[in-house]
């Protein structure tokens, strides 16, 4: 505890740090995934490049991806839009399946009769079918969110800020305690925030768990 | 084809440092890994799943220890055990199980109730039911769970090379030390290769091990997709 | 009014669901599609509010094509009732019915009032309105997806299979319903079923298609039942159809008889015949034979009862054969009893009508 | 530049962070942060805007940084930096190196006065080791190079004064080599537990007395000298800056570094700006 | 044999399901509970094989108390089929048929060899036998869902609203399949419905459930919709059920009037009355009136068909007031021309049977 309590504004500022670092990517992913899923779930071949190009993306270390990109972007080698950029990427690659699938799972009987009642197709996406792909969207959030705030730390063995730097720093001085303390501090701000996000989408979706409890029922 | 000179280059194609030496190693640790976590996930999975008991620990426990970040832990681990190979396995196992976890949990939660309500009025016991339905119609599920579990295992063994182990995240840690662009491609693309060819072989697998009369679009509407922990490719967690 | 004029629906794969459809629907009444499974019921219906387009021929709806509006106006102005009802799950019940309102751009708070009002109209208490679709029986979605229909007041009602997901006694309520408001709002209503007795009971004209998208025969129930045009047809519409096309005659010209009754609690009638037991209101109680003292217990149950303010032959008939007694019971609007009937007369005005038919 | 390949080699030269502001970089390894953060902290004291990026990795990664200007200041070792810069440089007394190096840098780069401290790379093996072959140097240990694994990192197997350094000077080919961390907690446990046999560790690593190792004499100069300085970005160089910076290396030496390196390292394990704060503060440059 | 005496049922929740329950199921027939929604069917059914537990009172099959043998081993020797089949997807047809037989332990061969027995049995094509349960029809299911409840040839079949699911045609072939199993079987069957029509239709006897798993009426069908025990009885058997109850009185003493026929071809008969063409096996074709020259072409359909070798009053009557000429065609079992009937003989022929319960 005597660490953790002798650098409780180092930790605080990397948290600071952390998060930006983590939860921007997954607003950007996020607002990219809808268009791109909306598009991926009109046709199958869009579904079949869509699974293909965020299946192969995932497969690509999230350690190499930090020190290609410069050398793909062009930015500076230290330039946090490097680990923005590379969260992107993933969250993207994640959302946009989920976008699709949620789509896809918005009942057509739905769907269809919201173009019966006279819905254009961006009202009708805009008012029903977006809404109802809510839960299983934020599902998804939900373990980008997660993911991006474990995957920051891998940042820090290559000199970006954040949490992870307690890891390599802890290491290198051999500061057990300061390992210790970063991750609990990772594992607290991911659950925390999946928390906020799980609660969010509870506001948000009031029919979602009444209507899975009538299916359950059923 | 500048980035991709390490590769095309005959010299790193033996040795102790060479491409087949890191390649094994990264296979040894993926497929030692999986092993464990098979162990661990699916029996605890499909018994979670089979009593219903428990289901929030197993949603609760995937969900957080997909928050646990991995480079944190094998550093903990490397500082408390010291070198080898026991670290890294146990964060990589811890990293691993989730997806199993909660695929196989969940391939055994969602079995229709009428189907398992059919088994147990025709006389099934426990086990049988377990074995001869509950576990035959989750193992898209549980297959599911396994590939986007060996996906993040083969993508996140290169942080082994962080504590001094081999694999192929030997190629992206020495040339990030020295800068060689090349080298860290190399690592990089073998390991994309190498999980899409893992991917494959175990697409290919569930073909063979799933019952076709799972594989055919049943006759009436989309099963409603709930918003259950997914275990599709849950992020990478290195 | 609904015009359909050489109408043919093709596939992209070739298959044929409607061929040259030729088809008025009048304007204020219920016309049934009924048929066979994928016999282009519901392609017929989709084709009106351009959810599926017609290949060749043109529809008119009053008198004007189809496809001179905008599909989306097109839409808001008929109404579409469906299976399973297609609600809106994530909204309430007020703001699912409160939807075409909306759309067609009536400020929130009159789309409500009006939704509200539609609630009732439907039979659905206010309780509900701030409810979610899944928190209602199937029949209770039904009605909302009607009220759903009729937010806009549209003149023109669409409704493919609307009852099938229900069970049969909640069905039987709705399509009661079903009659009670079309003799208020006289909407100009097609209905898809596959289910005979649905189409008999509902329309005021029934088309039967058969496999192919053919029309094989356009008319009113009771002449369906009773003569129907081919094979086909006869062999769709099924067993007991001569019964059931009683529903179609008029019971008007049937004799009552008169009814031996006996008020509850007074003394039983001598003698070897059933009596019937009725309360003050002189509403049928129950049969008595044989026994002495004040009748009260041991009353024989009665059998169906005919409704001479809105019967037909078919519950006149039924009556009888019910009836322990072999003397039907006829009951006036009030239930009170106002006679007896019998099968022979029932059958005597059976052939009165075949006669009268033959003679037309 | 690095390895061949890099489009980074190139310099692609992006634009710097406002002109007034310096930021302050250092290596993956405690020594170097904590001179990184007595660098910035004196500047701070002076009024001078800094910005820390620390801990960012080996020289390989963090100098292509300071010709894009990711970075603009970083603590430097003349010898290994003069060597990267040119691969053919000889020179090994500390003002040769010095001369070299100023001569090598490119226009962009500036070193201010070198300090007196240096920390050196150097091959380091177990006690028993030594005993075992005799060896005071690495001179003694060459005849044994094939039965030994050494352990470094990285970049040390490429670099001239590393494996092919020692390869040439001393006709020292060893049996293996093995990636570990810049003479941090993997090099020195691999050291302890035998998986390598010898090791590069800096001369002024703390462990060396602690874990009782043996820092083996380089009587052919293999390893240049290596006096701690500033290498800083030309166009923040002002005055007021090189003033600061030399006021700094004139206080270093190499006592001062080993016992910061000691402090950093003791059971408290203070944070590496509380080190920088109370050595500023002692030698009043604060 | 299964006995229920005085069998509760009450859940944790505090639900009473079922309500102190005295039933005898006879053996070898089929006895039908029939019910509005909640009223405890599925319940009784489920505490018979000890899917559910009984809360008070004993179960005895065939003697014995369900309670004295492993749940396991006891629901092995008794078939079970529910809605939607509950078909095991990831197995072939055959292999969900032989499910039990495995389970009890036969040999492989010997538990295919019956499950492509049964296929034949339940009416399913040998080609269906390596399909999934998801290539097949709802109504291809149930037949699978039936034929694996008879695998090892159990003595008792529960049935939960088995044909529930399945559209009305398909529906009602699959009750005609069961009545001809059951004939060959003659298991001891209980099957589960909401539907009044299927209770009557297949059940030997019928126990009307109400709300709170209360036996409100246990009895043939015949004679409960004659004599429906009370209100809740007779509302629940509905309207129709004096022309429905006519189907459970034999017509053998029926008599067959004279039927004026002519051959197709053959030139029409003159004069004003209505005459039954026939083709040479004497099959009924339709009818013709006042036509001349060769009667081929304009045949009036005809109505309903009376079969005298397994009519009921019911068939007879409908084929009488369908006919257009009045006169109902009465068959015999191949379908030639038998007779005629008329509506007033049915009369006569419930009166009879009237007067003869009567007197019993
Ligand atoms: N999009 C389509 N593409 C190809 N064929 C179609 C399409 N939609 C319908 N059909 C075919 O057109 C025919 C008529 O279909 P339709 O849905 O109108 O039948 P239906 O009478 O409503 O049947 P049901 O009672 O089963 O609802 C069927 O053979 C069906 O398979
Ligand atoms: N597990 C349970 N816990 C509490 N109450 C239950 C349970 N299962 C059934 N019930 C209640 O017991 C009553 C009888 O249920 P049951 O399923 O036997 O009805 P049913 O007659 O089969 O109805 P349906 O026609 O809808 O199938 C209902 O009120 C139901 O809500
Ligand atoms: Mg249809
Ligand atoms: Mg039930």
């Amino acid at each position: 505890m005597t660490w953790v309590l002798g650098n409780l504004p180092l930790i605080g500022s990397l948290t600071l740090q952390h998060l930006v670092f983590a939860l921007i990517p997954v607003v950007i992913g996020l607002v990219l995934a809808i268009p791109l899923g909306w598009l991926a779930n009109r046709t199958s071949f869009g579904r079949t490049v869509t699974i293909n190009v965020s299946g192969l993306l995932y497969t690509i270390p999230s350690l190499a991806i930090f020190v290609l990109l410069p050398a793909i972007l062009g930015t500076q080698i230290l330039d946090p839009v490097n680990i923005v950029v590379a969260l992107s990427v993933y969250t993207l690659a994640l959302l946009v399946r989920t976008v699709a699938d949620a789509l896809s799972a918005v009942p057509p009987i739905v769907v269809n009769s919201a173009t019966a009642m006279g819905y254009k197709p961006v009202r009708r996406f805009l008012a029903v079918e977006l809404p109802l792909s809510v839960p299983v969207v934020l599902a998804g959030v939900r373990v980008a969110t997660v993911s991006s705030i474990s995957l920051v730390t891998v940042g820090a063995t290559v000199g970006f800020g954040g949490l992870g730097k307690m890891f390599t720093d802890g290491f290198q001085r051999g500061i057990t305690e300061e390992v210790v303390a970063g991750i609990v501090v990772v594992l607290v701000l991911a659950l925390v925030i999946d928390g906020l996000l799980l609660a969010l989408g509870r506001a948000i979706t009031p029919w979602d768990r009444i209507t899975a409890a009538a299916g359950r029922t059923r | 084809m500048n980035y991709l000179s390490y590769l095309f280059d005959a010299t790193h194609w033996s040795g102790s440092q060479g491409i087949p030496q890191r390649l094994v190693e990264h296979l040894g640790y993926t497929a030692l890994t999986m092993i464990i976590a098979l162990v661990i996930g699916v029996p605890l999975g499909a018994w979670i799943g089979h009593t219903g008991r428990g289901g929030f620990l197993a949603v609760g426990l995937a969900n957080g220890l997909r928050a646990l970040p991995t480079l944190g832990l094998l550093i903990l681990l490397v500082t408390l055990i010291g070198l080898g190979i026991t670290g890294p396995l146990i964060a990589l196992v811890i990293l691993a199980v989730p997806p199993i976890l909660a695929g196989t949990y969940a391939g055994v939660r969602n079995v229709d109730t009428a189907i398992v309500d059919a088994a147990r009025g025709m006389g099934m016991r426990g086990r049988e039911i377990l074995f001869q339905v509950e576990l035959p119609n989750a193992l898209p599920l549980i297959i599911g769970g396994v590939r986007s579990s060996v996906l993040q295992v083969i993508s996140t063994a290169t942080i082994a090379a962080y504590v001094a182990l081999g694999g192929l995240g030997r190629f992206i840690i020495d040339g990030l030390a020295i800068r060689d662009f090349p080298q860290m491609v190399a690592g990089s693309v073998l390991v994309a290769l190498l999980a899409i060819v893992a991917d494959l072989l175990l697409a290919g697998l569930q073909q063979l091990l799933v019952s076709p009369g799972l594989q055919v679009a049943p006759a009436a509407g989309r099963r409603r997709l709930r918003a259950v922990p997914d275990s599709r490719p849950a992020a990478q967690a290195a | 009014m609904i015009e359909f004029r050489g109408v043919t629906k093709r596939f992209p794969d070739g298959t044929v669901a409607v061929d040259a459809l030729d088809l008025t629907v009048d304007a204020g009444k219920i016309t049934v599609f009924v048929g066979p499974s994928g016999c282009g019921k519901t392609t017929s219906l989709r084709m009106i509010n351009r959810m599926i387009d017609v290949s060749d021929g043109t529809i008119e709806v009053d008198g004007q094509d189809i496809n001179s509006v905008d599909a989306a106006d097109l839409r808001r102005g008929i109404g579409y009732v469906i299976q399973q009802a297609g609600l809106f799950p994530h909204r309430t019940i007020l703001d699912n019915i409160a939807t075409v309102p909306l759309l067609l751009g009536w400020n929130k708070a009159k789309a409500r009032r009006r939704a509200a009002e539609l609630m009732e109209t439907v039979g659905l208490v206010p309780e509900m309105a701030k409810r979610y679709p899944a928190q209602l029986s199937g029949g209770q979605q039904q009605r909302v997806g009607v009220a759903r229909a009729l937010a806009a007041d549209p003149p023109v009602l669409l409704m493919d299979e609307p009852f099938s997901a229900v069970d049969p006694v909640v069905r039987e309520s709705l399509q009661e319903e079903l009659l009670r408001l079309q003799g208020e709002l006289g909407k100009t209503i097609v209905f898809v079923t596959h289910d005979i007795d649905e189409a008999v009971k509902l329309g005021d004209k029934v088309a039967v298609f058969r496999t192919g998208g053919i029309l094989a025969q356009y008319d009113e129930p009771g002449v369906l039942l009773a003569r129907p045009a081919d094979d086909f047809v006869d062999n769709f519409v099924g067993r007991d159809r001569g019964y059931r096309g009683l529903g179609f005659l008029s019971s008007t010209k049937l004799p009552l008889g008169e009814l031996p009754t006996v008020a509850l609690g007074e003394p039983a009638p001598r003698g070897e015949g059933w009596t019937l037991v009725v309360d003050g209101e002189r509403r049928p109680q129950g049969w008595v034979r044989g026994v002495t003292g004040p009748v009260g217990a041991d009353l024989v149950p009665g059998g169906s009862l005919y409704d001479i303010s809105s019967g037909s032959l078919r519950s006149a008939l039924d009556a009888a054969l019910s009836s322990p007694s072999g003397q039907g019971v006829a009951v006036d609007g009030d239930g009170a009893v106002a006679g007896s009937i019998s099968a022979d007369d029932v059958l005597r005005a059976l052939e009165g009508a075949r006669r009268d038919e033959a003679a037309a | 530049g690095g390895g061949g390949g890099s489009p980074l080699s190139s310099g692609s030269g992006g634009s710097a962070a406002p002109s007034s502001t310096i930021i302050v970089g250092s290596a993956n390894f405690t020594e170097n942060s904590i001179l990184a953060e007595i660098y910035a902290q004196a500047l701070a004291a002076k009024g001078i805007t800094v910005e820390k990026k620390l801990s960012i990795g080996s020289r390989e990664a963090y100098y292509p940084g300071l010709q894009d200007g990711s970075i603009d200041l970083i603590p430097e070792y003349t010898g290994v930096l003069l060597q990267y810069i040119n691969k053919a440089a000889t020179e090994t007394s500390p003002d040769d190196v010095y001369a070299a190096l100023q001569k090598a840098l490119p226009p962009t780069l500036v070193v201010t006065d070198k300090s007196a401290a240096e920390d050196k790379d150097a091959v380091v093996v177990t006690k028993e080791t030594a005993a075992k072959y005799n060896a005071k140097s690495i001179a003694d240990l060459a005849p044994h190079c094939g039965q030994i694994t050494f352990g470094g990192p990285p970049e040390f197997q490429t670099r001239p004064d590393g494996i092919p350094g020692i390869a040439k000077t001393y006709n020292c080919t060893f049996k293996d080599y093995k990636s570990l961390d810049a003479g941090g907690p993997l090099t020195i446990a691999a050291l302890k537990n035998g998986d390598v046999q010898a090791a590069d560790i800096f001369t002024t690593d703390a462990s060396i007395q602690a874990d009782g190792f043996v820092a083996l004499e380089d009587p052919k100069s293999n390893f240049a000298a290596q006096n701690v300085v500033p290498l800083i970005n030309k166009a923040k160089a002002t005055d007021a800056v090189k003033q600061v910076l030399n006021a700094v290396s004139a206080k270093l030496t190499t006592d001062e570094l080993l016992t910061l390196n000691s402090t950093a390292a003791g059971p408290t394990k203070p944070a590496v700006d509380v080190v920088a704060k109370d050595w500023l503060t002692k030698n009043g440059l604060l």
